[in-house]
């Protein structure tokens, strides 16, 4: 079940929403709309003759002007991996989360929130995974300043070579 | 809970504590492995092994100062100044031990192999300052490479560096680079 | 103690009125006695203990303080004397103070009863077993005070837990030493180990089958009894830190340890008092041990040895085997050792009706119980060697090193 | 929403809250554990992550693709060995360049040492959270020997830093081969059946571990589990065989699966057993491997500045902890784009929060341990 079979199914079910399949560098994938997000995924776990059910991670990059979410599945009966983008605009990136299908996407949203900033809605309990709660900014976002230092502590480590 | 049930549970435990015990038994009879680092050390068991990446050292006479090695290293652990001017001198090598990860990228990249790692790993100072290892003391001029005459003979590994550990005793006393000697004005070319 | 008195006054001379200062004197030397070497025992055991650990574990354990690290525990008990002893803020601090030392008594005061020879023991009561499981009954107190007084959740976990398996565990220690009191008939300590003959194959534990189950069941009841190996839940380090004693430090937190270590020697004590003929010596009668000094010196020796070899196996099972859950304590408890001891007092006395009957049949069982021990030790020993053998590390016995 | 708000929120009155810290002996490395209980049975064990977190993935976007390589080695310090390969292969399928033979032979070699090392690790400390000691202490004097040999071909103990782009950076030579050897003869028949004889087939382990933190095979999946514990849940996948990389293809050796041994399938005890026959696996691939090492050299050539074409590629390899993948994004500069690192250990943690509800506090850690969880790898 590699990429294109799997495009030219999905396709049917979504018309117009999903883009053909694009290869850069080593890798294919396909774009989907934001909106049909649930659906899509509802497809493509259950479906008889895909059944993608292990969501393997869920990637944020910052294209600078606007976010992009890769979502990895792979089908264990099939053997095959694909993958998934979509594009979020640059202020207020959200996008429905699928934590209800696959339990494995709880974290990597909340992951995925704490380092981008992208809100995924009604999602159980989204809350900072790794950094502290009252840390302000997105560390993994291109535009992202580091303090100079938090609650008293100075973030920046002066050079040591050179002065002694 | 049948009979047959609660009687294995007893065979089955009594049976593998017994096996348990008796593995436990034969270690008592057999030689323990720990090796008593530093005072009673076996030389059949050496502690470092040939290719161990212990502390950086480099030799000056083969060095070219072409500061590949500060280039490539991630954490930016090496300091290298060449004097401008038509004389190049290197004024100053220092390499922080205190932040290297002792990785190895700086020695692949080093083309005459100056730059080493050493069998040595016990450096522990009491002034943090003095973890950063300072290797010209007075200005050296950079070795270039003849075509096909073989490099001077190199210092032996690890005797540098054992100058360094040796000296870490002392109290720390500010480094200062040394000043680069006054080549005569008129430029001429002395016999390097 | 009072036979020694009177024999001590003949020795002297002295007319009767003094027996009164020569009895308190005796038992205060007697109580200084027992207290030094239970302590030396603790402590002795504590760095026995870690080097056999260290054997089992291919390592060595503690060998630079004194030779071969002997005076480790000596380091050990100073550095806790030294060590500021921290009683938390807001604990309950009566109860926080007097735990430690509730604990320590419980365990000292089996020493009364336990016998060190013929004529040298604490006080020989003709209720010895009773009085015994009695008194441990103050170490539970004083760990549920340490669990409940240090007013953190973890101990006070430990606690209730260390108390919950103490509790249950008394039981079976009971019963299983009925067992062996059936046929014995008395209680007194002195008087079981004179009835059992010296020979080993004539000691109780060879007595029926049911006296030899008995003494495993008494084992394991007894190292529940004392929070050891595969019952060590109160502390169990990786969940509750520390159990009871997380916030104690220094001395307290030594008397402690001190309790845990001489409980030892409690369980082996009392194990070879009833089941391994105490201080018998083979082809020896009572009576004639208890007329020379040097056999009964050599009596004393014997019983060490014997208690020495228990407390090998005990401190050997703690490095061999995982923890039980507290579920799976309970229902070991109520579940298995209890009907099982129970059913041997049923057995037990059956045999000893039939010994009445048929006097022979005693000695064919005997034997052959002595043999299935040999037997059983000849396969272990199978074990080892095939361990050994297939493992490419060789035997090399100068471990001292 | 913050944590206070979320304990707030299901705060019921009759539960103690027990913090099993950052700080505590048996959560494998940094990682802390909010356990709500009443008494002994636990109704939400709730894992706080993040004391470990040194942003290696902002860190990858600043230094060259060369220079990462030691950063990779700390994501999971106790199977370095896999980090390294999962990136250099993905950069060398964006460069497109070809890895010789005996280079690819020296990583399967050092990665199987690598995964028996994290093995022993792992069932030793298994086996001392349940409260035997010695296990522990025969699998580290067994893992001594490992890092002696990975001293001698990379010369470091824990964080390699033995692959590069394009090959390998030392050779092997036939004292290390020997000592390899060495090792395996004393390995493979006699430690690991006297490993099970002293802890594996213990009956108070087995009673511990037996259906504790029971997960089927679908659940596995949805949980995102990958490696041993995927494979103990009876799902059978493993990359190494799914979707060969390297040159896993020429080795014969078996996948185990977790087949209920004493109890149902997919607890526990499955775990332990299954990492206890994939370490017997390990070993007969690197016999293999030894045996049959072809010549030649151990570096492709490889430009000296290292700017791969724009492009992404996701390359995944079968680490100690199940899948390990790095998903590149490369847009022709020398430091890459962006790169998202997937480590087994995070999906395990959600595993761990769900089926921590109802069981002992003493489960909680037989749970913990028999996922074979390490902070570095949650928290990257």
């Amino acid at each position: 079940m590699n990429i294109n079979e799997v495009h030219s199914e999905v396709v049917k079910f979504f018309p117009g929403k999903i883009s053909d399949v694009i290869t850069s560098g080593k890798l294919s994938f396909f774009y989907f709309d934001r909106e049909i997000i649930y659906d899509l995924f509802l497809v493509l776990r259950d479906k008889i003759g895909m059944e993608f059910k292990h969501l393997s991670y869920i990637a944020s990059v910052d294209m600078k002007d606007h976010f992009e979410l890769i979502y990895c599945l792979y089908s264990y009966r099939w053997g095959s991996v694909i993958h998934l983008k979509t594009r979020l605009n640059r202020e207020g990136p959200h996008i429905r989360t699928i934590s209800d299908l696959f339990v494995a996407a709880e974290w990597h949203e909340r992951e995925a929130y704490d380092l981008m900033g992208i809100v995924f809605n009604d999602h159980p309990d989204l809350r900072r995974i790794m950094l502290p709660d009252d840390f302000e900014g997105h560390p993994l976002r291109k535009d992202f300043v580091e303090k100079d230092n938090y609650h008293g502590i100075p973030t920046r480590r002066d050079k040591i070579l050179g002065r002694f | 809970m049948s009979f047959s049930e609660y009687y294995n549970n007893i065979k089955n435990s009594v049976v593998s504590i017994f096996e348990g015990m008796a593995v436990t038994f034969s270690w008592m009879l057999r030689r323990p492995h720990t090796v008593q680092y530093p005072d009673r050390v076996e030389p059949s068991r050496p502690i470092v092994q040939q290719r161990f990446r212990g502390l950086l050292e480099v030799d000056l006479n083969i060095c070219t100062g072409c500061l590949a090695c500060q280039r490539t290293c991630p954490i930016g652990v090496i300091m290298i100044e060449v004097s401008k001017g038509a004389e190049r001198y290197i004024t100053r090598f220092d390499i922080e031990a205190g932040k290297c990860m002792y990785c190895g990228l700086c020695v692949e990249a080093c083309p005459t192999g100056a730059i080493r790692h050493t069998g040595e790993f016990a450096f522990s100072v009491g002034d943090i300052r003095k973890l950063v290892l300072h290797f010209v003391n007075e200005p050296v001029k950079p070795y270039k490479p003849v075509k096909d005459a073989e490099p001077p003979a190199g210092k032996e590994v690890g005797s540098i560096v054992r100058e360094i550990v040796n000296r870490r005793r002392e109290g720390y006393t500010q480094y200062i680079p040394p000043a680069v000697p006054e080549v005569s004005s008129k430029g001429d070319k002395e016999s390097t | 103690m009072l036979e020694l008195s009177d024999r001590i006054i003949e020795y002297f001379g002295l007319s009767h009125q003094y027996s009164l200062i020569v009895i308190v004197v005796l038992f205060f030397v007697y109580g200084l006695f027992a207290l030094t070497f239970g302590s030396l025992f603790a402590g002795i055991t504590s760095w026995y203990e870690r080097r056999i650990a260290g054997r089992m574990q291919s390592r060595i354990g503690p060998n630079r303080v004194g030779y071969q690290g002997f005076w480790q525990w000596l380091a050990d008990g100073l550095k806790c004397w030294f060590k500021e002893d921290i009683i938390p803020r807001d604990t309950d601090s009566l109860l926080f103070r007097i735990a430690p030392y509730l604990v320590f008594t419980g365990v000292l005061c089996t020493f009364v009863v336990i016998p060190f020879s013929p004529s040298v023991v604490g006080s020989d009561m003709n209720v010895g077993i009773v009085y015994i499981i009695a008194i441990t009954a103050l170490v539970v107190a004083g760990i549920l005070m340490a669990g409940w007084s240090s007013n953190s959740k973890w101990t006070l976990l430990g606690g209730i837990r260390s108390t919950a398996q103490m509790i249950s565990y008394e039981i079976p220690v009971a019963l299983s030493l009925i067992v062996v009191i059936i046929p014995a008939g008395t209680l007194s300590l002195q008087k079981i180990i004179i009835s059992q003959g010296g020979a080993p194959y004539n000691w109780y534990i060879f007595h029926n089958p049911a006296a030899f189950v008995a003494f495993f069941v008494y084992f394991i009841a007894a190292l529940a009894e004392g929070n050891r190996t595969p019952f060590d839940l109160p502390e169990a380090e990786s969940e509750l830190v520390a159990g009871y004693n997380t916030e104690y430090s220094g001395m307290r937190f030594l008397f402690f340890l001190f309790a845990e270590w001489m409980n030892l020697y409690v369980i082996g004590g009392i194990a070879t008092a009833l089941f391994l003929g105490g201080w018998r010596i083979p082809g020896v009668s009572y009576e004639v041990q208890s007329a020379s000094i040097w056999l009964e010196f050599l009596g004393f020796i014997i019983y060490l040895i014997k208690a020495l070899i228990l407390v090998n196996v005990i401190i050997w099972l703690r490095w061999t085997l995982p923890r039980l859950r507290i579920d799976q304590l309970m229902i070991m408890c109520y579940k298995y050792l209890l009907p099982i001891s129970i059913l041997l007092i049923v057995i037990s006395i059956i045999f000893t009706i039939l010994y009445e009957l048929f006097p022979l049949l005693g000695v064919v069982v005997r034997v052959l119980l002595f043999l299935t021990s040999l037997l059983i030790l000849g396969y272990f020993s199978y074990r080892v060697y095939y361990n050994i053998k297939n493992f490419p590390d060789k035997v090399y016995l100068k471990w001292m090193i | 929403m913050t944590l206070e708000e979320r304990l707030n929120a299901v705060k019921r009155d009759n539960e103690i809250l027990l913090n099993m810290g950052p700080q505590h002996p048996s959560t494998h490395g940094v990682i802390r554990f909010i356990v709500r209980s009443d008494g002994e049975i636990m109704v939400e064990a709730l894992p706080v992550v993040g004391y470990l977190h040194r942003g290696i993935e902002k860190l990858a976007e600043m230094t060259p693709y060369a220079g990462f390589i030691p950063y990779t080695d700390r994501v999971d310090y106790l199977a370095a060995m896999f980090c390294n390969h999962a990136f250099v292969m993905g950069v060398e399928r964006l460069l497109g360049i070809e890895v010789p033979r005996r280079a690819e032979y020296l990583r399967v070699i050092a990665s199987e040492l690598n995964r028996i090392a994290s093995h022993l690790i792992s069932l030793g400390s298994m086996a001392m959270d349940i409260g035997a000691f010695t296990p522990f202490l025969h699998g580290i004097r067994e893992r001594e020997l490992i890092n002696d040999i990975t001293e001698m071909l990379c010369g470091a103990r824990l964080t390699y830093n033995y692959m590069r782009i394009g090959g390998v950076s030392n050779d092997i030579n036939d004292k290390i081969l020997k000592k390899i050897s060495d090792f395996l003869d004393r390995f493979l028949p006699g430690f690991i059946e006297e490993f099970n004889r002293l802890i594996t087939y213990n009956e108070i382990l087995v009673k511990r571990c037996v259906n504790i933190g029971t997960i089927s095979s679908e659940e596995a999946i949805n949980f995102g589990l990958v490696g041993p514990n995927l494979r103990a849940s009876g799902v059978k996948w493993d990359l190494r065989k799914n979707m060969p990389y390297s040159v896993y293809p020429e080795f014969k050796f078996e996948v185990p699966v977790g087949e209920g041994f004493r109890g149902s399938v997919g607890d526990s005890y499955d775990r332990f057993v299954v990492r206890v026959k994939e370490m017997e696996e390990s070993a007969k691939i690197i016999r293999q491997a030894i045996s049959s090492i072809p010549d030649g050299e151990i570096m492709a050539k490889v430009p000296k500045r290292i700017k791969p074409p724009a492009g992404e590629v996701y390359s995944a390899v079968e680490s100690a902890r199940g899948e390990l993948g790095y998903h590149i994004i490369s847009d022709g500069l020398e430091n890459p784009y962006r790169c998202k690192i997937r480590t087994g250990s995070f999906s395990a943690m959600k595993a761990i929060h769900i089926k921590s509800q109802g069981c002992f506090i003493a489960d909680l850690v037989v749970l913990i341990a028999s996922m074979d969880i390490v902070a570095p790898e949650i928290d990257r």
